[in-house]
């Protein structure tokens, strides 16, 4: 539902449930994972009926989101290219995270932060899922060396992906009029053109 | 076992040949390791297979299959060449000194008085020499050729370590340290063990395999020493208890010589087996067979058995010839038999030549089975595929399974190898409908009994007399049968020196055998075992372990066979002075009144040294046997090869045809071609226990069917390569009697022996399995054991036999 | 806007609010470390003795119930005698295996009969089994039964019945199998022990 | 219920530290390689004792069975053929849990109370606690934790703690029919295997030894081995084991780091928009807009 015709659609309904698929995923394996990783977060097991539920629940959750990641990566890997400008954008996101974008260079649809963070995830989802497989006992058994290094690159890969997450979140709740494109689609064009200028001018042709 | 058990932790040499103790006997073997920990004893292991035993031992070698006579005549020919024996003991306490007819010879593989036709010796030959008043001429010089220990001598002088090793295949420094070791222990204070088991017994030379050790342990001066003795590691848990209640044909219980078409009358009979002493004083205690004797008839037969009658001796059946399993099965596959009963037996799976056996059960016309578990024998009637492969139409015995009590369902005593007889408790109830074998014995005799009575029938007297006292006729009490087994007085039993003194009150339980009478005042069911259950009450549930002398004698635990005593001849562990060997194990010594110690003296208790009563009492010559007259095969062991073997002939008589293998040997004509040849059957096979498992019950516990859930058999790498066959692999392994399959183990445990110039294979088979069981279903080893048997014990020889292996 | 950032706390707080309540007593308390009941503290102890080889190791065997009237014991476990001075409370892997022999699912439950040419048993009751096994064992003994051998001698035997003995028998049925055997005049009569 | 029957020195994923007050006495199992017979005795008591049965498995070309661990074996028998100098040696090792002192199952295993060390040096499992992820096996040097197909629970040998705690010996020392495994105070058992170890140096064995390693803190389940310099022939025991420096990692260095690091970056966060505020959209730019779309 569109309230103001003025808005720009900046994700389509398809786009958003894919994203939710995978976020709403991606928090409950967050939890899971948490629960075996320090005792200080067992009691989060409890959620999903306690620590063997949650050892079930886990590995196909994460399969689960793992085949929705596939699909999101492939609707945004295009867009999520690497460009001269990106990097010039890192190279001074500290201006960014100061509060001063008044020198930013002019972005598409994403910036070169939220592109890094798209690879870092890609990487980070990666490594999940052949890890994840790795120690995943009750469906395989691989030499017991690739499961120890399994259970390493598992935690220090979901660690990151916790942070990167965590950023991700907080970045939309730091750039305001943001979360409503993933919620309903839309932004405002002054949001657009704000903060993403060049895709701004792109989709309205000003 | 002339010892028991724990006192093998006195031993400073334990042997192990010819039995595997670490996997048939492990809780027994404890001791050896605990000799072993404590003593610094040493462990040697003489096998065809490196076994558990072995892989603990400190010295293994092995050995070919069925020449244990070739490697222990190299040993005797080493002590005596040496002079590593002890003289004392061998002057004083064996027959060395005894002078043998003139006409006693060895020739070309075959003792004097052979005959062929009836495969078996006259022996006049092989008697002693006597002297006018009867008694046995000995030359205490040990010089005459004629005596045992020149005999002895010249006939071991052929056994020299280049032909023991090429006969044995044993290499010959290994045979020679051996040989080392065990000479140490001719010092008074070194004892040496042996333990044996039917490695030794199942070859067609079976009894002479451990005479020739017994021999050994003579020389040595071993025999009645704490650590010492000739060990027999007996299969069953009541083995050494069946044997001794004697559930043979040859013999009624206490050994007592069962009568035979010969024995016309009581007193032929009586006179034929009590024996006059060889030599001046000694104890003879064989005379006192007519006590034993009548003694039994009356337990048998209660007030029925009459001095009139001569206490029944009409009434016990007469044997027309041999009974023995074998025996009985080529009745029964000639068609003699009608009935059958295997009464915790299970002989498809544990006799020789399974298919034999199979064929002689078809023939019957009924089959009882009493036992706890559903045996293969109990389905020889039913297909079981490849492992069973007969038709059920074409049989038509009648088979019923009745089911038995186990171990923990009933009460009762159980003897072990080492003859201490122990009580034990019923824990619950058998499963389901399930019986004693007392009471099913009893429900069968009591129904016979009441058609005998009813109907009449063939001679009844001695059904409707047999004593039956017990409380319920039914239910014959454990209790009330080892009082009947121990004995009671029927009369006031007096004393032979004084009639007024009663040593024994009328219906009271005799202490001892010693109380037994001949004129039907006395009855006992087993005179060895009498004393077990006396007036003070069931002395086979004694449990005071306590062991002040520290040998692990335990006097005041159960009750040991004869009169509590634990070590056998154990007068002999003492000098001719009573001064014992060995005053740190000291058994028994003269303490200047009677004889002491730490057991029951064995011996007259007040027979003083200088009475020269000397320590083997059950001999008439009152001395141990060097030379053995009574043996059916030779006095002196000699070398046979097994009946199937890989030579062609004899190495120590390669002229002789006659003398390959055992010339007294007891073959069936029928079984004749069921032999293999080496052309055919090139490799040797030998048949054996696995620790998992325990004979062909155990495949029914699941723990055990997981501890060794498959048939298999073990090879060596140099056969396996031969044959490429690799570990895992399924193999056939055929004889001249049929074939089995199972997996290949191979090993670098079996190795390829050079025997007589050509390289010999051993194949190891495993026993347990079969197509009954939680174990994989499996075929029947002895479907290809030879049917051939022992010549004194009529074993048969399925330790030594051919094979051929291939991929199947 | 404000709706997006309550939406998010609502998210990011779900899992801290969830652990939090089950801290607070949703979840069970964690389970103290307690070892396995030790299942023989009322069990009845009977002494036995391994039926296998010639050791004869002393067991004890524990049943459940203590053989009161309406308790039936069934063994639920064996080990070894400490007391018996031969196997000093050891067994080896077929006597610690023992329970598995008394409860073997191929133990004989009930007397059966497999009739002539026929490819089943049949449960039959005792009484049938012991008229029918006398029946014959009667008639053949009537029919074979030597009095007299060819010289005259009286001899008194029963040859074409055999009889193998059990050696895992106790020495009283075995002494009472060879009574009720030489009684009916059996001479074809062997036993495991020798071989 | 009693509170609990044994002494606990730590459990599983617990982050305060136990009562520690009590002092007892620390037990272990000696196993004894040299006395050994490989009869599988242990096997038995051990499956009869703690009601474990395994499937009846098939013969694989050696005398190993079952052929491994699994949740219903907690102890196999290894067999070894090793010939030197033209001696055979059958080397037999009894297999199973060895109790560290320092045990890498526990280490790595997230649930609490799943797996417990108790003061007298038994680790235990409590399959109710258990989760079944698996970490115990890849914490154990020794590979011995097996997760049951059954209930997906990890099972091992328990040094049959229900025993020990009313003063009995585990049902495998009990039964060993040839006295190679002996239990007893870790004290004792030391003294004990010293007196193995001169018996067999003084029979030729010249590197006997005690197994009993470091790398875990030391073991409740110690070897006399004949051979001490080279565990490896005893069917590959661990010569130096320790706990992977991979689950050392994981388990030791990362879990708080990684934590705290996810902590500083929620934390991070938060005191970003406290102290720089929301980036809104400017007035401008909204004004800006504004006027374009009125265009």
């Amino acid at each position: 539902m569109i309230r103001d015709p003025k808005d720009l659609q900046r994700y389509t309904p398809q786009e958003r449930a894919n994203h939710w698929v995978v976020g709403i995923s991606f928090i409950l394996l967050a939890l899971s994972g948490l629960a075996f990783f320090h005792p200080a977060f067992y009691p989060l097991s409890y959620l999903f009926g306690g620590g063997t539920w949650a050892r079930i629940l886990h590995p196909y959750i994460g399969v689960f989101m793992a085949f929705f990641f596939v699909l999101m990566f492939l609707r945004f890997r295009m867009l999520n290219v690497m460009t001269k400008t990106d990097k010039e954008w890192l190279s001074r996101v500290g201006e960014m995270v100061d509060g001063d974008d008044h020198n930013m260079p002019e972005q598409g649809k994403y910036n070169g932060g939220q592109k890094a963070m798209f690879w870092a995830s890609v990487v980070c989802m990666v490594l999940l899922l052949v890890s994840g497989v790795l120690i995943w006992q009750a469906q395989f058994s691989p030499p017991i060396g690739l499961v120890r290094l399994g259970a390493v690159v598992h935690a220090v890969a979901a660690v990151a992906m916790i942070a990167l997450i965590l950023i991700h979140a907080y970045a939309a709740i730091w750039v305001k009029g943001t979360i409503r494109a993933m919620w309903y689609g839309t932004v405002t064009r002054a949001w657009a053109k704000q903060h993403h200028r060049a895709w701004y001018r792109e989709v309205t042709g000003k | 076992m002339t010892n028991h058990w724990v006192d093998i932790k006195n031993a400073d040499l334990v042997v192990i040949m010819g039995g595997n103790a670490a996997e048939a006997h492990p809780c027994g073997f404890k001791w050896v390791v605990e000799a072993k920990k404590e003593r610094k004893a040493r462990l040697v292991v003489v096998d065809p297979r490196f076994t558990r035993s072995a892989a603990v031992s400190d010295f293994y070698a092995p050995i070919r299959a069925g020449t244990d006579i070739a490697f222990l005549g190299g040993v005797i020919n080493y002590l005596l060449s040496n002079d590593k024996i002890h003289h004392d003991y061998v002057r004083n306490y064996t027959n060395a000194a005894f002078l043998i007819d003139e006409g006693f010879k060895l020739e070309d593989g075959l003792f004097s008085g052979y005959n062929a036709e009836k495969r078996s010796y006259d022996k006049a030959t092989w008697q002693y020499q006597k002297d006018k008043e009867g008694y046995a001429m000995v030359d205490e010089t040990l010089q005459s050729p004629n005596c045992v220990f020149q005999l002895m001598k010249k006939h071991y002088s052929r056994y020299t370590p280049e032909l023991v090793s090429r006969v044995t295949g044993t290499p010959k420094e290994d045979f020679l340290k051996i040989c080392g070791m065990m000479a140490e222990t001719a010092a008074p204070n070194k004892t040496m063990t042996v333990l044996y088991a039917l490695g030794w017994t199942e070859h067609t030379v079976g009894s002479q395999n451990i005479r020739t050790m017994a021999m050994i342990q003579l020389l040595l001066g071993n025999m009645g020493m704490a650590g010492g003795g000739i060990n027999a590691l007996r299969g069953h848990a009541n083995v050494q208890g069946i044997t001794d209640m004697c559930l043979y044909s040859e013999v009624l219980p206490g050994y007592l010589s069962a009568p035979t078409d010969a024995d016309k009358t009581r007193d032929e009979y009586l006179a034929k087996r009590t024996p006059k002493a060889l030599r001046p004083n000694q104890m003879n205690f064989p005379q006192n067979f007519p006590k034993w004797f009548t003694s039994l008839m009356k337990a048998f037969y209660g007030s029925a058995a009459t001095k009139e009658n001569g206490f029944c001796y009409d009434w016990v059946p007469k044997k027309d010839g041999a009974y023995d399993a074998m025996a009985i099965f080529e009745r029964m596959h000639q068609g003699k038999m009608t009935g059958f009963v295997c009464q915790g037996f299970n002989p498809l799976a544990s006799l020789a030549n399974k298919r034999k056996v199979g064929d002689a059960l078809a023939k019957l016309k009924y089959l009882v089975i009493i036992d706890p578990l559903a045996t293969d024998t109990s389905e020889f009637w039913k297909n079981h595929g490849e492992f069973n492969d007969v038709d059920a139409s074409k049989i038509p015995t009648e088979v019923f399974r009745l089911p038995a009590n186990l171990f923990a369902e009933d009460a009762g005593s159980f003897t072990n190898s080492g003859r201490v007889v122990q009580w034990h408790w019923k824990a619950a109830d058998g499963p389901g409908e399930s019986k004693g074998d007392s009471e099913i014995m009893a429900a069968l005799f009591l129904r016979l009994k009441e058609m005998y009575a009813k109907d009449g029938g063939k001679f009844p007297d001695a059904i409707l007399n047999l004593a039956w006292p017990y409380r319920i006729p039914a239910k014959p009490a454990p209790e009330e049968l080892l009082m009947e087994i121990s004995g009671k007085a029927l009369a006031d039993v007096t004393d032979p020196k004084d009639p007024t003194k009663v040593l024994v009150k009328a219906g009271d339980q005799v202490p001892g055998f010693a109380m037994l009478r001949d004129d039907g005042s006395t009855s006992c069911g087993n005179w060895i075992y009498g004393g077990s259950w006396s007036q003070a009450g069931n002395l086979t549930a004694r449990r005071d372990a306590s062991d002040p002398s520290g040998l692990g004698q335990t006097l005041n635990w159960g009750f040991a066979w004869p009169a509590n005593r634990r070590i056998l001849y154990n007068r002999a562990s003492a000098d001719l002075a009573g001064k014992p060997w060995d005053p740190k194990r000291t058994v028994m010594k003269w303490t200047g009144t009677a004889w002491g110690g730490n057991d029951i003296p064995d011996m007259r208790p007040n027979a003083a040294p200088e009475e020269h009563v000397m320590p083997f009492i059950m001999a008439p010559e009152g001395v141990a046997r060097l030379f053995s007259p009574i043996m059916a095969d030779g006095p002196f062991p000699e070398h046979y090869e097994p009946f199937e073997s890989p030579l062609d002939n004899n190495p120590f008589h390669p002229g002789n045809a006659k003398a390959k293998s055992n010339p007294a040997a007891r073959v069936f004509k029928s079984d004749m071609d069921s032999f293999g040849t080496a052309k055919d059957f090139p490799f040797v096979a030998t048949t054996y226990r696995l620790v998992e498992h325990f004979h062909f019950w155990t495949k029914h516990a699941h723990i055990n069917a997981v501890l060794q859930p498959e048939h298999f058999v073990e090879i060596g790498e140099e056969l396996a390569k031969e044959k490429g066959i690799k570990a895992g692999d399924k193999v056939k392994v055929r004889s001249n009697r049929g074939h089995i399959k199972a997996v290949a183990v191979v090993t670098k445990r079996i190795r390829t022996l050079d025997v007589d110039g050509k390289k010999v294979h051993t194949i190891g088979i495993p026993l347990h399995f079969g197509f009954k069981g939680l174990t994989k279903p499996g075929y029947i080893t002895n479907t290809l054991t030879p049917f051939v048997g022992d010549a004194n014990s009529q074993t048969p020889e399925y330790k030594a036999f051919l094979v051929n292996i291939e991929k199947a | 806007m404000q709706v997006n950032r309550r939406q998010f706390f609502k998210i990011c707080s779900a899992g801290l609010g969830g652990s939090s309540i089950a801290m607070l007593g949703y979840s069970p308390t964690a389970a103290l470390a307690e070892v396995r009941d030790y299942k023989l503290a009322r069990a009845t102890e009977t002494r036995n003795m391994c039926p296998y080889c010639s050791v004869s190791c002393g067991v004890l065997a524990y049943s459940i119930g203590d053989k009161s009237k309406n308790a039936k014991a069934e063994i639920i476990h064996m080990e070894g005698d400490p007391d018996n001075p031969v196997n000093r409370g050891t067994l080896c892997p077929k006597g610690a295996g023992l329970l598995d022999m008394v409860h073997s699912p191929n133990r004989l439950k009930y007397p059966e009969v497999r009739e002539a040419g026929s490819n089943e048993w049949k449960r039959i009751s005792w009484d049938e089994a012991i008229t029918r096994i006398t029946k014959h064992m009667k008639a053949d003994r009537d029919a074979n039964f030597i009095e007299k051998n060819a010289e005259g001698t009286t001899v008194n035997r029963w040859n074409t019945f055999g009889f193998l003995a059990s050696s895992a028998a106790a020495n009283e049925p075995g002494y009472l199998t060879s009574k009720v055997l030489r009684g009916l005049g059996v001479v074809a009569l062997d036993t495991q022990a020798r071989i | 219920m009693a509170l609990q029957s044994l002494d606990i020195k730590q459990r599983s994923a617990t982050t305060t530290p136990a009562p520690s007050v009590r002092q007892t006495t620390e037990v272990a199992k000696l196993i004894d390689v040299s006395a050994c017979i490989g009869c599988k005795a242990c096997q038995a008591a051990c499956m009869e004792w703690n009601d474990i049965r395994d499937e009846v498995g098939i013969n694989t070309g050696v005398y190993d069975n079952p052929v491994d661990l699994t949740a219903k074996s907690w102890t196999v028998m290894r067999f070894a053929e090793v010939e030197e100098g033209g001696r055979l040696q059958w080397l037999i090792r009894k297999d199973g849990c060895m109790h560290c002192a320092d045990p890498g199952c526990l280490k790595a295993c997230p649930a609490p109370g799943a797996i417990v060390q108790y003061a007298n040096g038994v680790v235990d499992f409590h399959q109710e606690n258990c989760i079944g992820c698996g970490y115990c096996v890849t914490g154990c040097p020794f590979n011995v934790p097996r997760i049951s197909k059954d209930d997906g629970k990890a099972y091992k040998c328990s040094l049959c703690s229900d025993r020990v705690a009313v003063g009995q010996a585990p049902a495998c020392a009990k039964a060993c029919p040839t006295g190679a495994i002996q239990y007893g105070s870790k004290s004792d058992m030391k003294d004990y295997a010293a007196k193995r170890i001169a018996d067999l140096n003084e029979r030729g064995f010249a590197k006997a030894g005690l197994y009993d390693p470091a790398g875990v803190g030391g073991t409740h389940v110690m070897y006399v081995l004949h051979h001490a310099d080279r565990p490896q022939l005893y069917n590959g025991l661990p010569a130096d084991p320790g706990i992977s420096p991979l689950v050392s990692l994981w388990k030791g260095f990362a879990k708080p780091l990684a934590s705290l690091a996810i902590g500083a970056v929620a934390l991070g966060s938060l005191f970003h928009y406290v102290m720089k505020g929301p980036n809104e959209v400017s007035k401008d730019m909204e004004k800006e807009v504004e006027k374009e779309t009125e265009q």
